[in-house]
């Protein structure tokens, strides 16, 4: 009866992308439990994300603090994975901040994340050996409004002197003011976001960038755990069937048949 | 009369804060701070309001009308204030995970289907149309350009060779693609300057122009003998 | 406990709200848009969270005596006109789409349009030809930018047809290539996450 | 190396506050002044302006304000130019909002307009502001649905006894629908576009274009892009108005960087090649 209703109501229009999407969630899967039984993806270097350290560095150095955010987004739709991309390289970078006992200042602007935050950020310092210096102060909630919490930012990046900004996470119109502000400031910076619109202002405005799905790659690179890593070699196999089916659609395109055009309209 | 006065003051009120709030494009200073804290005060105090009516208007009223269900998520959320406690700190994980569950799913499945899906299908291009040169080129530029720039972030290893070539066309589209994105926004945020502006014109506000004006250059001329020299760019 | 029950949430739902994009099944269809509703009135109540940890900052720098008190107070006692303001008289009262038209709005305005000066002041800094990719860049740019303006047309007739080519052709391109990547990097990250690898969201860092 | 002194080094390293202030003469003078540089018309603002030439006189059309304060600088002279076209045809106007902001927006456009809102003696015959309704794309469906399932106008006027809402029983009865956004204009297609039939207009930012073009012209039948899109359609109604003057600063700005870019590179090109 309910399997009658599923096949025959199929929501129109969806079955390649279903089809796609297992395909691809069953090769990461599979790659997942491969690396388990100790098979250890290798990675290129990602000249951005091996930057943290040197603006970690710097920061530490100048004994001046880092400020963090993870943007204005929260845990809601489009936004969504990308503030959990930017709070999993939160939990990195406040483990290096306990160490060499640097500031850190993490803002944003959901309150619903605030939780999340100061649990990410109090157990890296557990984890780090160092529970005492964490400082609840740096946890900041600024505003819910996009371009109030932007003047906010603004303000501390001027005000505390903040040596090392690095933007993480879902940005929306507010990464340029943010981004030249910091600046101005004279941080060094790195900026990271899947908003595709947005990217173009970091690329201009910050030292380093992590271009669109290198965010996604970034928590599991830094984290070197091999089952993580095995999900990054996961979306390079995704990638290249991907681009299988492109070329070998244009190819048949090229000669008048539709077979790949027709599965996508189905 | 009082109506005509709201209105006055009203657009003093709006000349002077853009002003407070443009006084940092000269450097951080005590009237833009006040302008910052102004504006995160007012704007997060609106947001809570608008957050309390959209709880009433959702689940309030629906539960008050006998639909006890909503009572589950007014509850659960309450969890989430466990934050403030010591000891059950981690109770506040149980809505958070509810409200991650959702809102990833929600953008997973859709997601795929309009970010990776429909655009393979508006790619499927043919490479060739005889006696359409112009076409063609087009064609092969967007079809190389897409499988070129996915290659570029290719992790698992450097790549070498063909498709080496390949990932570097894709770096110089999306390059294109980035210089051509901020030269289309820059219009749009010009025109949110103009708009600015044109509520400085209006009077009584353009009374706040010259005084504005009179104030930074008092203060350029007080840093200038402070030897507080301005930023500079580096090239 | 602490941690395996919120994950069994998660997962829970992501897969519900999976189901409910590309299934046509009553029961999953109600339920997934019963709780989407549910979820956005839970993310509403957590507001509060924000105002006490927002009061709890301030409050704390103006007892301490730290630099910047008097900004604290003034943040303190605008945050409370607008609550008590919003909540008495409610948020569609003339008095307070006045307050919101009068201060919010120009604030707003003036923040988001800071953005036109600092594109200028970066453009300036950026845009130098020191590498073949940042020419590409810089030419694009510049190009768009003639395209959009009348000035541009003054110059040379052909602007806006190069710069809706560049749009319409590699910008296509190139757009299409970066959200197929995030559509891709973002199934990865949920399956670390529902294989519960990622644990960043659940507050137990790396 | 170059000394600090050196000219190529001053080109290269000019202080932001000297742009930000040139910015401002730059944007703020045409304002005041404005040159009148011809302004080229381009084909989707055309075909919006013959949509609404070639409607009969009397024509029921739609203004949804889905904008918020925000977008206003660049979507409110679009307002002012069409709605000055529509009451030249004698076009009836609707208007409703689906933003909480628009109604304010409405309001301004029929005073700009009509020289009064509600108190003009074809309020209620011509043109009508019914106000916000709330539910965002649920409110379009219902509204496309039955435009009478609002029940007061902004104003507190009941919507039932105004004349000009006599006719509608759908969104059929719709001979065009205005959307002004910065957001999105699917939502309107898949409200009223698809399910009745209504052609559809973006009065839209410029940012929001690449989103409407895919629709552009079987389902959006043309659309203004941001400031540009309103100077243009104030050409084609011979109404110059704020957008016009908008486009000067446009020009002046977008001059500004392209020479200060130009700048930048003079003396990072001439320091690069000089031996050091």
């Amino acid at each position: 009866m309910l399997g009658e209703v599923i096949l025959l109501e199929f929501a129109k229009g969806v079955v390649h992308s279903f089809t796609l999407l297992v395909i691809s969630s069953v090769v990461m899967i599979i790659l997942l439990y491969a690396s388990r039984k100790g098979k250890v993806p290798k990675i290129r270097k990602l000249a951005a994300i091996d930057a943290i350290d040197e603006a970690i560095g710097r920061a530490t150095e100048m004994g001046r603090p880092l400020h963090f955010t993870p943007g204005i987004g929260d845990f809601y739709g489009y936004d969504a994975p990308m503030t959990i991309a930017g709070i999993s390289v939160l939990g990195h970078v406040a483990r290096r901040v306990a160490q060499y006992n640097t500031p850190l200042i993490v803002t944003f602007a959901a309150p619903e994340i605030e939780p999340v935050i100061t649990d990410v950020v109090k157990q890296a310092y557990l984890a780090a050996g160092r529970p005492e210096r964490f400082n609840p102060d740096g946890i900041r909630f600024i505003s819910t409004r996009q371009f109030a919490y932007t003047a906010g930012v603004v303000g501390i990046l001027h005000r505390e002197k903040v040596a090392a900004n690095l933007m993480i996470g879902y940005f929306a119109g507010e990464s340029i003011i943010i981004a030249e502000a910091g600046f101005l400031a004279g941080a060094i910076q790195i900026g990271a976001t899947a908003n595709t619109y947005q990217i173009p202002f970091f690329v201009v405005a910050c030292d380093h960038v992590l271009v669109s799905e290198e965010l996604y790659a970034a928590g599991a690179y830094l984290s070197k755990d091999p089952v993580q890593l095995a999900a990054i070699t996961g979306q390079d196999w995704v990638r290249l069937i991907v681009a299988a089916f492109l070329v070998a659609g244009c190819v048949l395109a090229t000669f008048g048949i539709s077979l790949i055009a027709d599965f996508f309209k189905m | 009369m009082i109506g005509l006065d709201a209105k006055l003051l009203g657009i003093i009120l709006s000349g002077g804060l853009t002003l407070m709030a443009y006084s940092f494009l000269y450097r951080e200073n005590r009237v833009s701070r006040i302008a910052e804290h102004i504006y995160l005060g007012a704007a997060t105090g609106y947001g809570a309001v608008l957050s309390g009516k959209y709880v009433y208007d959702n689940a309030a009223v629906p539960l008050a009308k006998g639909n006890a269900l909503w009572a589950i998520p007014l509850l659960s959320s309450l969890l989430l204030y466990f934050y403030f406690s010591k000891k059950h700190f981690w109770l506040y994980r149980l809505p958070t995970a509810a409200i991650i569950g959702v809102g990833t799913g929600i953008v997973v499945a859709a997601d795929f289907r309009t970010r990776l899906t429909e655009q393979i299908k508006a790619t499927l291009l043919p490479l060739f149309i005889v006696n359409k040169p112009y076409e063609t080129i087009n064609n092969l530029i967007i079809i190389f350009g897409v499988v070129g720039a996915l290659i570029f972030f290719y992790f698992s290893k450097e790549l070498k060779g063909p498709t080496r070539g390949l990932a570097d066309f894709g770096k110089y589209i999306l390059m294109v693609t980035f210089g051509a994105s901020f030269g289309q926004t820059f219009m749009a945020r010009i025109s949110l300057i103009i708009g600015r502006v044109q509520s400085l014109y209006v009077w009584p506000a353009s009374l706040l122009l010259p005084l504005a004006a009179i104030l930074v250059a008092v203060a350029f001329v007080w840093d200038r003998r402070k030897q507080g020299k301005p930023r500079v760019s580096t090239g | 406990m602490k941690l395996k029950v919120p994950l069994g949430i998660t997962i829970i739902l992501v897969l519900l709200q999976v189901a409910d994009y590309y299934f046509k099944v009553p029961v999953i269809n109600t339920a997934a848009a019963n709780l989407t509703v549910a979820i956005l009135v839970m993310s509403a109540i957590a507001v509060g969270i924000g105002i006490i940890s927002l009061t709890r900052i301030h409050v704390r720098r103006i007892v301490g005596k730290r630099p910047h008190s008097l900004e604290s107070a003034i943040m303190l006692i605008t945050l409370a006109i607008f609550i008590l303001v919003g909540a008495v008289l409610g948020s569609g009262d003339p008095s307070y789409v006045y307050m919101f038209q009068n201060i919010i709005v120009p604030l707003d305005s003036a923040m988001f349009s800071l953005a036109g000066f600092f594109m200028a002041s970066a453009a300036y800094r950026a845009f130098r030809a020191r590498s073949r990719e940042a020419l590409a860049l810089l030419v694009a740019a510049v190009i768009v930018m003639l395209g959009q303006a009348p000035i541009g047309e003054t110059f040379w007739s052909g602007f806006p047809v190069l710069s809706q080519w560049i749009l319409d052709v590699p910008n296509t391109g190139g757009v299409r290539a970066l959200i197929m990547g995030i559509a891709i990097g973002m199934l990865s990250l949920t399956i670390r996450m529902l294989m519960g690898h990622e644990k960043g969201y659940l507050g137990t860092g790396a | 190396m170059a000394t600090e002194k050196d000219w190529t080094h001053k080109l290269a390293t000019i202080d932001p506050r000297v742009i930000f202030l040139l910015l401002f003469i730059c944007v703020g003078a045409p304002l005041l002044m404005p040159f009148g540089l011809p302004v080229g018309i381009s084909p989707p603002t055309t075909s919006t302006y013959k949509f609404i030439e070639g409607l009969p006189s009397g024509s029921i059309v739609v203004s949804a304000f889905d904008m918020s304060a925000a977008v206003a600088p660049e979507c409110y002279p679009q307002v002012a130019a069409f709605t000055t076209h529509l009451k030249n045809k004698n076009h009836k106007i609707i208007e409703v909002a689906f933003d909480s902001a628009g109604p304010m927006f409405a309001d301004q456009a029929l005073k700009d307009v009509f020289g009064a809102s509600k108190d003009h003696p074809l309020y209620g015959k011509n043109f009508v502001n019914l106000g916000y309704v709330a539910g965002g794309e649920a409110a379009m469906k219902a509204f496309a649905g039955d435009p009478k399932m609002i029940q007061k106008d902004f104003y507190g006027k009941d919507v039932k006894d105004l004349e000009i809402m006599q006719p509608l029983s759908s969104a059929r009865d719709f001979k065009l629908m205005i959307v002004i956004s910065g957001s999105q204009v699917d939502n309107f297609v898949r409200q009223f576009g698809d399910p009745h039939g209504v052609p559809i207009v973006g009065a839209v930012t410029a940012v929001l274009v690449t989103r409407v073009m895919p629709y552009y012209p079987a389902k959006v039948v043309g659309y203004l892009n941001g400031l540009r899109g309103a100077a243009e359609y104030e050409q084609l109604v011979k109404r110059p108005g704020i957008a016009l003057a908008g486009m000067d600063a446009q020009s002046a700005a977008h001059l500004l960087v392209i020479i200060f870019i130009l700048v930048g590179n003079v003396g990072y090109i001439v320091r690069k090649r000089r031996p050091s």
